[in-house]
């Protein structure tokens, strides 16, 4: 079955897109809409179909992978570019997911978009969102990623406004959008930069790889390349933060919660949002050696997946709190991929793709079954109405702090075992001049991101604990005739939940490092083990079996506290808004902050064209079109009424003219 | 010099005439000296040779045009009126200029060599008419400029019939 | 042949609706789109025609002038696309006009046919002056539809457009007159010959004043004050047409009459590099009034403003690339900026209003009009697949050829777009019902053909090589008609060496030529060794080459017959 | 000897007097014929100096004067079909009161 063609796998998507699109516009004119059975059935075949062809060509996949060339994209004098599709391990394992998870989540949405007006409309999204998500993926060049890139940052904006008759739904998805372009645009430059040293073909990954390589093996002119290469990868991980909700440009992602909840488990917590993750994997080869660039981003990881679970425990709103859940858990992979282990980083894009979707899709069937209710303070007690959904959202809650056995202990374990691996020293120099003072002494950076690591996983088991302990436990505290209505999810809701809990049970075991199953790491060794061999690891390994009691333990420590503030404690009712307030909307809101200063600035200098720069410039051409029409006037009034004596005049000047003719001589 | 003596006696008339359309106060008294300087020129047409010319410029100008410009201030009782002046200030700086004018032509012109010629044509119908519609040994040239003309006299005859009828439905007592 | 139809048949076209009747609509628009259609296709069998050219035909001679103007009409790839983008932008408005000023349908089409063939000579002409009145002609049909048809301002949106841009094309004339006084012809060679000859204040002075011509057509920033009030005030099908071919008249000028003819010295580079800089303020500037307009086609003109000035950037960055880059951005803008105008109006239309404060939720009132509006407003957005795309990447390739700081300004504007495009989108289809749902709805015709506009802009996305393709063929043909009606001129000129500082056909005159040449050295040589003269074998050869050039202007008579 | 110079200045004198008679009268009948006579003056300086050409030229001469005639035949049609219909809507006949067409 090798011979399936690549071309297929985003085929399917993209025609379901086309039909549903058809349906949908065609029915828009009728009352009852289009019938939800065969939409459904439409909207649920083509990711499976795409599904399938991926699972076929995964298993007869060759070792160094299957690369094909569909055609020629742009030709023009210095740039040629290919469409072509690069299936390797990397690509497989996003696929799998992608288009799995994509097919369990539009089956979820079956029944949760169930009597929504624009039913074949959500579903024609969906199919474009797999499409641009499997190009992004499976492209072989960097600019066709990005057109995967940007058709997906369309899709979140389209399915975030998708209830669109709220001005708020349409602002967040305004800003996803631009926050989003913002991004965009250093993915752009980066991809410039790389041009002006390795010409339009290096924008193809092998060619790419192949060139820094060779750049990397001649060390003559290496420093400089290193310069524009360092500069490109901040380009590129601008385009990262993007995308994958780093600081700075991580505001639009808690804001994209107004969408549907089957589009935040899908596109805002499993894949889209780590597309970046996957970019820096996919350029891995010229990520390390890079090493400014990695800092840098282990930096941000580390302050994003920290500020992101703060902001998380003053969050009351369900999916707000597993938004910025989502943001803490991409810290944590920025900050593997920062350590140079893109495997790890790779290996928890997988397992948070389940226990992340599982989360969601509970959470969905939680608001489904209140009647649209996402403030965590009017639920509680849930656990008995709603039993399959308490379990699937529990066994996800394991997976998330990092129980033992559950998938995401095994991969959050790797990562910060990863990150202590790391070997980063930073020397500290002062001297404080009115004691004479000289100090000097060594950061030992691998630390430092270590403990913060651990201080983030400790508040991830917090507020993840208060989630569920609020919602399931306790006494129901929402008004009485609510209650009556409460019930459990139908069965196109439950099977892909149960089966996504399933994952995020057992996902883990791909690469269970303690039991020394490497399958995961083995499998993507071809595409960044070399790349990860450069990077120079420390030796200060103290032993898994401490990581992993470490981890355990933040996971337990943090359950605890949640359990001893929240397990008992009286929740004060519900008033107002179910955002935070006071030092906790400071803290939440702070790049919200940043970016309004930013926003500000640029409305400002808006305003100045249009009240200043605009007005002077119709000023000087009021200026010049007064001047004319005073000239104007006063040459007219030679001209009107006065027919005889301007033929008087024009006798005479004739006779005039002849006079000088004569005397000059001209005629004679 | 017979020829001198009835060209000099025509010419007075002609000019003698014109000069009456000049001073004549009422239209109807320039209208009919008009008349006279227009048949005095086709006596000078005659003499010089072109008899066709000089029918037609009788036929034409002093049948026709000057019979409708006479018709017209018959119709239109208002025009002789007492309130417009005969000259005004812009006439003094006319005549001077235009006889200034005129003066600096006239002494170009008779510096200007000048001779009849003995060959010439005498223009008579035969010649005229073989000249504008002979096309084969002419040319097509005056043919069309003849066709031409017809036409503009035909769009002429309908726009002035345009312009003078009165306008349905406008009432002449308003104005 | 192909030529002189898309030139001179729609003002044939323009006069046959004269007959039609003034009352009827129906039958008019008929008839229009019927024309409009045939012109659209000629288009299209021009672009696969590839470059072609008419005969030169001597039209008059300018007092002055040493030679005569031709009536020389010329195809290339960017003129082919630029016609493209006229007929079809008219087939379009002349459909969508329908319902929008049914009541004078028949006076309507003949303005806008009058303007497409003034157009297209724009576009297709070789000749310097046939071009400028062309040029000129542009002006007068577009400036009556808006007196005519246009809003409330419209009498002064019609005075300003054309006072305006005439009067910015008149330091131009005045250049080109002064040039082809001294020059032999008028066409593209001989004016760069003579403006190569000329000293250089007076160069700078030429290139200076045909730069505003075109700036002021373009608009570039300081002469932009006409663009908002008329494209707002004309009627949409009618700003349809002016931003989306029109207004490309001056990007087309810059390339096609500024370009070619200067000398690349150390002071016109930098007032060419200005101009680049210009371009990007003109973006910036235009992308800042649209996130401030309150007035949809006014913030649509605005965004149009914007992306012509990056095309004007990237004209100026002078990279290689820069051709086939802007021809794909030009032909996407034209394409895109002309669907949301048509699509402006037909909101206006069905609501009575273009603030948009005022429009709202029209895509849960009009699910069809909210969809294709959402689709055309997304591809403006150049996203990637979609020919905006293509054009705005690789112009800021382009542009990063003159450093990092021009892409950077023009990656700002990206982003701008995004944002005043989104808010747009937002306030006209998304939100609350503000307003009710009165005039005529977006019939099917009109969707379908704006949907395939819309559809066009992703093939060509996909496969730019539509229109890159035609830029590859390069135009010996024209450049040799050009050199041998400059050689009548002046017998001095050689035209191998007129060739190559043109640049645009390279050393592959055809092989006939050639094969000439080295017979006639061949028998040069021959005749020397019977000893004749120097003269009678320059006399002979001279006989000889006579005679080729009878015979082959026999061929193409023949040709022309067939 | 009749001399073809008189004729000319006959024309010119002719043409002289028709000049000033429709520049200096304000009688807008006096306008128009003082329109004619200068037209005729330059049918007669015309004829004149077509007598001084040989036989072929001479023709062209006495030819044009006769579409001159045609002409001013249709400018009198339409100026006197004007003069009514201004005389009608402003019942006079004065030129200096038709000043309706001021910029």
């Amino acid at each position: 079955m090798t011979n399936l063609p690549l071309w297929f796998i985003p085929l399917f998507p993209l025609i379901g897109c086309i039909v549903l699109g058809a349906i949908a516009l065609i029915s828009s004119g009728s009352k009852k809409g289009p019938s939800e059975g065969i939409v459904g059935a439409l909207s649920v075949l083509f990711p499976a179909l795409a599904f399938v062809s991926v699972v076929l060509l995964s298993f007869n996949m060759p070792e160094g992978g299957i690369r094909s060339t569909l055609c020629n994209w742009i030709d023009i004098p210095m740039f040629n570019v290919d469409i072509g599709f690069l299936f390797d391990s990397l690509s497989r394992i996003m696929l799998l997911f992608v288009t799995g998870i994509g097919t369990l989540i539009a089956m979820y949405s079956l029944g949760y978009m169930h009597g929504d007006r624009g039913f074949a409309r959500f579903f024609a999204y969906i199919n474009l969102f797999l499409f641009s998500m499997i190009v992004l993926v499976l492209s072989d060049s960097l600019l066709f990623t990005f057109l995967g890139w940007e058709g997906v940052g369309l899709c979140s904006y389209l399915l975030i406004g998708f209830w669109n008759h709220d001005v708020n739904n349409c602002k967040a998805a305004n800003k996803a959008f631009i926050v989003n372009r913002v991004g965009d645009i250093g993915f752009l430059l980066g991809m410039l930069l790389l041009m002006t040293i390795g010409g339009s073909n290096i924008l193809n990954y092998d060619a790419l790889n192949a060139f820094i390589n060779m750049i990397m093996g001649s060390a003559e002119n290496a420093n400089i390349v290193v310069l524009i290469l360092s500069i490109a990868g901040i380009c590129f991980f601008i385009g990262c933060t993007g995308k994958s909700a780093q600081i700075p440009l991580l505001t639009w992602l808690p804001d994209a919660m107004a969408g549907p909840t089957p589009v935040s488990a899908l596109i805002h917590a499993a894949t889209m949002v780590t597309s970046g993750v996957y970019l820096l994997a996919r350029l891995s080869t010229m990520f390390v050696h890079l090493t400014a660039v990695l800092h840098i981003i282990v930096i941000i990881g580390m302050l994003t997946a920290f500020w992101a679970a703060v902001a998380g425990l003053f969050q009351n709103d369900i999916k707000k709190v597993l938004a910025y859940s989502t943001v803490s858990q991409l810290g944590y992979m920025f900050m593997a991929s920062g350590a140079a282990a893109f495997d790890a980083s790779i290996f928890h894009v997988f397992t948070h793709a389940f226990f992340k979707a599982a989360l969601f899709l509970g959470a969905g069937a939680v608001i489904h079954s209140l009647a649209g209710e996402q403030d965590m303070r009017k639920m509680g007690g849930l656990l008995k109405k709603t039993p399959v959904t308490a379990c699937v959202m529990i066994f996800a809650f394991l997976a998330i702090i990092g129980i033992p056995g559950f998938s995401g202990f095994w991969s959050k374990d790797l990562i910060l075992e990863r990150l202590y691996m790391m070997d980063w020293v930073v020397p500290v120099e002062f001297t404080i001049p009115l004691f004479n003072l000289h100090y000097s002494f060594e950061i030992l950076m691998n630390q430092v991101v270590y403990v913060v690591g651990l201080l983030t996983a400790v508040i991830t088991a917090v507020y993840m604990s208060r989630l569920i302990i609020l919602t399931f436990f306790g006494s129901y505290r929402g008004s009485k005739e609510s209650e009556a209505h409460i019930h459990e999810a139908p069965a196109t809701m439950l099977i892909p939940m149960v089966i996504l809990a399933f994952g995020a049970v057992f996902a883990g075991y791909f690469w269970a490092d303690s039991m020394g199953i490497k399958y995961f790491e083995e499998s993507l060794a071809p595409v960044v083990g070399a790349a990860q061999a450069v990077i120079h690891h420390s030796e200060a390994h103290v032993g898994a079996a401490v990581f992993a009691g470490l981890g355990t333990l933040a996971a337990l420590l943090g359950m605890g506290i949640a359990w001893a503030k929240y397990g008992k404690a009286r929740i004060p009712a519900a008033k107002g808004s179910s955002a935070p307030q006071g030092k906790m909307a400071t803290w939440t809101f702070f790049w919200d902050y940043v970016h309004g200063v930013v926003i500000t600035v640029v409305n400002a200098i808006a305003w100045v064209v249009d009240s200043c720069v605009d007005k002077l410039v119709q000023f000087a051409q009021w200026l010049v079109g007064g001047i004319a029409e005073i000239l104007g006037d006063g040459a007219a009034s030679f001209q009107v009424r006065k027919v005889r004596l301007q033929i008087a005049l024009s006798i005479a000047g004739v006779a005039a003219l002849v006079i000088v003719v004569l005397l000059t001589g001209g005629l004679i | 010099m017979l020829a001198l003596i009835y060209f000099i006696i025509l010419g007075v008339i002609a000019v003698g005439s014109a000069l009456c359309v000049l001073l004549s106060k009422h239209p109807l008294y320039g209208a009919l000296s008009l008349v006279v300087s227009m048949l005095s020129l086709a006596g000078i047409y005659g003499l010089l040779g072109s008899p066709f010319i000089g029918v037609v410029q009788i036929m034409v100008y002093a049948g026709a045009i000057i019979m409708l410009l006479t018709f017209v201030i018959m119709v239109l009782n208002a025009a002789k009126d007492s309130k417009t002046p005969m000259f005004d200030k812009v006439s003094l700086f006319v005549i001077p200029a235009a006889l200034v004018l005129s003066g600096l032509v006239g002494f170009i012109l008779v510096r200007a060599p000048l001779a009849f010629d003995a060959e010439t044509v005498r223009g008579s119908v035969k010649i005229t008419s073989e000249t504008l519609f002979n096309v084969a040994q002419t040319g097509p040239g005056y043919f069309v400029l003849f066709e031409v003309i017809g036409l503009l006299l035909l769009s002429a005859m309908g726009a002035a019939v345009l312009m003078a009828k009165k306008r349905l439905g406008t009432n002449e007592e308003e104005k | 042949m192909l030529l002189h139809l898309l030139v001179l048949a729609p003002f044939v076209a323009a006069i046959l609706m004269v007959a039609t009747s003034k009352e009827d609509p129906k039958s008019s628009s008929r008839l229009a789109f019927l024309f409009a259609l045939a012109f659209f296709g000629m288009s299209i069998a021009n672009i696969a025609a590839g470059n072609n050219a008419t005969e030169a035909y001597e039209w008059f001679r300018i007092p002055g002038a040493k030679g005569p103007v031709y009536y020389f009409l010329n195809s290339n790839g960017l003129a082919a696309w630029m016609v493209f983008l006229s007929t079809g932008l008219s087939l379009v408005a002349l459909i969508t006009a329908r319902n929008t000023t049914c009541k004078n349908y028949r006076n309507f089409a003949i303005g806008i046919f009058a303007l497409m063939g003034a157009m297209n000579g724009t576009f297709l002409a070789a000749d310097a002056v046939l071009f400028f009145f062309f040029f000129e002609a542009m002006v007068i049909p577009a400036a009556v539809l808006i007196a005519g048809f246009g809003g409330k301002d419209r009498a002064k949106a019609a005075m300003t457009f054309a006072i305006y841009t005439l009067v910015g094309s008149a330091p131009m004339m005045v250049a080109l007159w002064y040039l082809i006084s001294q020059s032999d012809s008028s066409l593209v060679l001989s004016l760069a010959k003579t403006l190569q000859s000329l000293p250089e204040g007076a160069q700078i002075a030429i290139l200076v004043s045909f730069l505003l011509a075109f700036m002021v057509k373009t608009p570039i920033f300081p002469f932009h004050g006409w663009q908002a009030i008329s494209y707002s005030e004309a009627p949409a099908p009618l700003s349809a047409i002016l931003t989306g071919a029109m207004s490309k008249a001056g990007v087309f000028g810059f390339i096609a009459w500024v370009l070619p003819i200067i000398t690349l010295s150390e002071s016109v580079l930098s007032i060419l590099s200005t101009m680049m800089w210009l371009g990007l303020v003109t973006a910036v500037y235009g992308a800042l009034m649209a996130l401030r307009a309150t007035d949809g086609k006014k913030l649509l003109a605005f965004s149009s403003m914007g992306h012509l000035g990056l095309a004007v950037a990237g004209v100026f960055s002078l990279s290689e690339a820069m051709l086939p880059a802007v021809l794909v951005l030009l032909v996407a803008h034209g394409i895109s900026a002309g669907a949301q105008f048509l699509l402006m109006g037909i909101a206006e239309r069905m609501t009575g209003t273009r603030e948009l404060d005022k429009l709202g939720a029209l895509s849960r009132v009009t699910p069809v009009f909210g969809t294709l509006f959402g689709f055309v407003a997304i591809l403006a957005l150049a996203i990637p697949g979609t020919a905006g795309f293509v054009g705005e990447f690789t112009v800021l390739m382009s542009l990063w050829d003159m450093g990092p700081a021009p892409a950077l300004v023009a990656g700002l504007c990206i982003i701008l777009s995004a944002a005043y495009m989104l808010r747009f989108v937002q306030k006209v289809i998304f939100g609350e019902q503000k307003c009710e749902v009165t005039g005529t709805r977006m019939t099917a015709l009109e969707g379908s053909s704006i949907g395939i506009m819309g559809v066009l802009l992703l093939v060509f996305g996909m496969h730019p090589a539509f229109i890159t393709n035609a830029l590859h063929l390069f135009d010996e043909q024209v450049i040799e008609t050009m050199v041998k009606l400059t050689e009548e001129k002046s017998a001095a000129v050689d035209a191998s060496e007129e060739l190559g500082e043109e640049g645009a056909a390279p050393s592959s005159i055809p092989g006939v030529e050639t094969e000439n040449d080295e017979k006639i050295s061949e028998l040069k040589s021959n005749l020397a060794a019977e000893g004749l003269s120097e003269e009678e074998i320059a006399s002979i050869i001279q006989q000889i080459h006579e005679m080729e050039a009878e015979i082959a202007a026999e061929d193409a008579v023949e040709g022309g017959n067939k | 000897m009749l001399q073809p110079m008189y004729i000319q200045i006959l024309a010119l004198v002719i043409f002289t007097i028709g000049l000033i008679v429709a520049v200096s009268r304000r009688n807008i009948f006096f306008v128009l014929m003082g329109v004619e006579l200068a037209l005729n003056a330059v049918n007669l300086s015309f004829v004149g100096f077509a007598k001084t050409l040989p036989s072929d030229m001479s023709i062209t001469g006495q030819i044009v004067p006769l579409f001159t005639i045609a002409v001013a035949a249709a400018e009198a049609c339409v100026g006197l079909a004007m003069v009514i219909m201004i005389f009608r809507n402003r019942e006079s006949v004065d030129s200096n009161d038709f000043t309706n067409l001021k910029g």
